[in-house]
């Protein structure tokens, strides 16, 4: 990692009252912003799944569904890598969660209808870390970007 | 959510008509599909092919869809694109639901 | 227009830092956005090009292009139409301007390096406002979003 | 800004190699034309065919290179994309920077 006055990072703030039907504004801007860094629309598709799958978990477990409340996405441009951060005020995750959102993967053999949000995540970021303060709790994730040379 | 239908060689094809199928879409996509399979449909292709990003909220609607169906239907998804195929790769779902390229070769699977 | 509960909005908000290295990732999202909604690349490209001109301006003349002020867009998704306010709390636009801005495009005669800018909005977009209040300016560009049927 | 350059023809081949010609750009990219200028080169073809997105401030610095460069020497833009020709004609400057699609073209043309 270079660091310095070399090392350009450039940031962008994002809110959007705790609703369902705004989610999709952040997924797409996530996805553009991904996938011209990245210059692989496959990246920015990728990138909206874990951005997307981040609100809505704020949205219904953050705030069990209730609408009126902020979620806030910032997003960080490194020279060489993305990372997003999505931030509520709501009930923290349990620790239970909290704690392996960056260890190895859930069993997949159960089928059922929830769980996999944070699975998915996982699986597509470099790097997961969840962390509350003072009433915020905030969903950090990483991921390096290869540009072509 | 608005849902297309048409009957082929004895399958009911579901396409829907909105680009997502995420949280916001999932309830009504999922009672839509409850009540086709309620007046008796037991093959069904679901058609993604103008639908550009699912999520997993989305996936759960299909799930619960493929539940209600019980073991003696059949489920098949065709026109995912490379996105949508990536997230039924990355949640182990490719295995509960044959993708299929195009509908009609998911109609031709389902009907035989 | 429609109106009442039929009648769904959606809304995002972004926020950068006033400097000229951070507008590409408010213009990209607006590019996806715009696009996405109205089925239309082309129409992306615009409404990227109006916000990045709106940003750019706030940059340039209220805050003197000074870094460490806060530049503020909303995207709001009606039905039919998209609306982009761009605010900003310093400098305010000159009335010469401001009351101009909705009005018959300037003379294309002269060539000069500046002077495009708000031009170029009102070209692109349906309808535009200025309006100062508590400090708080706002660049409002409104456009009606033909999606195909 | 980086910016890649080759003669062909006598004329002045100049090709961005960022994806966006902008506010952030702007300043380096007119310095770095002014300086070909300066070294005595008269006939320019700016070759867009990379980026993605000009806006006002980088138009700005065009037209400002196109200044220096005087009424004796020519420019002429290449290989810009649909949205970065529109802002060209939406702004008139397709007036004074005749609009080639390909940068063969534009060289051909100043060749003569
Ligand atoms: N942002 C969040 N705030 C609070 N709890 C969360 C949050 N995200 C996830 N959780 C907890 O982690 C669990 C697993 O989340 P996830 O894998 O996304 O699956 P699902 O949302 O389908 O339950 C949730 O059931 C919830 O208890
Ligand atoms: N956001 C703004 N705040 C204050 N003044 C502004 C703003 N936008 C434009 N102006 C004023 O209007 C003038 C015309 O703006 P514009 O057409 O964008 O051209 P340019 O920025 O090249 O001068 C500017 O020179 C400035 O005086």
């Amino acid at each position: 990692m270079k660091a310095g006055p070399l090392m350009k990072t450039q940031h962008l703030t994002m809110k959007i009252e705790s609703s369902f039907g705004n989610v999709f504004l952040v997924g797409l801007a996530v996805n553009r912003i991904a996938g011209y860094l990245a210059e692989n629309a496959v990246v920015g598709g990728k990138m909206e799944m874990a951005v997307v799958e981040a609100v809505n978990n704020a949205i219904k477990h953050a705030y069990r569904g209730e609408p009126g409340h902020e979620v806030e996405i910032l997003i960080s441009v490194q020279d060489d890598s993305l990372t997003l951060a999505v931030s509520d005020r709501g009930r923290a995750m349990e620790d239970a969660y909290a704690s392996r959102v960056n260890r190895i993967p859930m069993d997949l053999d159960e089928i059922e209808e929830g769980g996999r949000g944070l699975l998915l995540i996982r699986k597509i970021m470099d790097s997961v870390e969840y962390c509350s303060e003072e009433g915020r709790n905030s969903l950090l994730m990483k991921k390096a970007l290869k540009r072509q040379p | 959510m608005k849902l297309h239908h048409e009957m082929e060689s004895g399958v009911l094809v579901i396409r829907p008509v909105e680009k997502r199928l995420d949280a916001a879409m999932a309830p009504s996509f999922e009672e839509r599909v409850k009540a086709f399979i309620a007046d008796g449909h037991g093959l069904i292709v679901l058609d993604l092919s103008p639908v550009e990003f699912v999520d997993t909220l989305g996936l759960g609607a299909i799930l619960a869809s493929r539940k209600a169906l019980g073991r003696n239907g059949e489920m098949a998804v065709s026109g995912s694109n490379e996105i949508v195929a990536d997230l039924f790769k990355l949640t182990g779902l490719d295995m509960v639901f044959p993708l299929f390229a195009d509908k009609d070769a998911a109609v031709a699977a389902l009907a035989r």
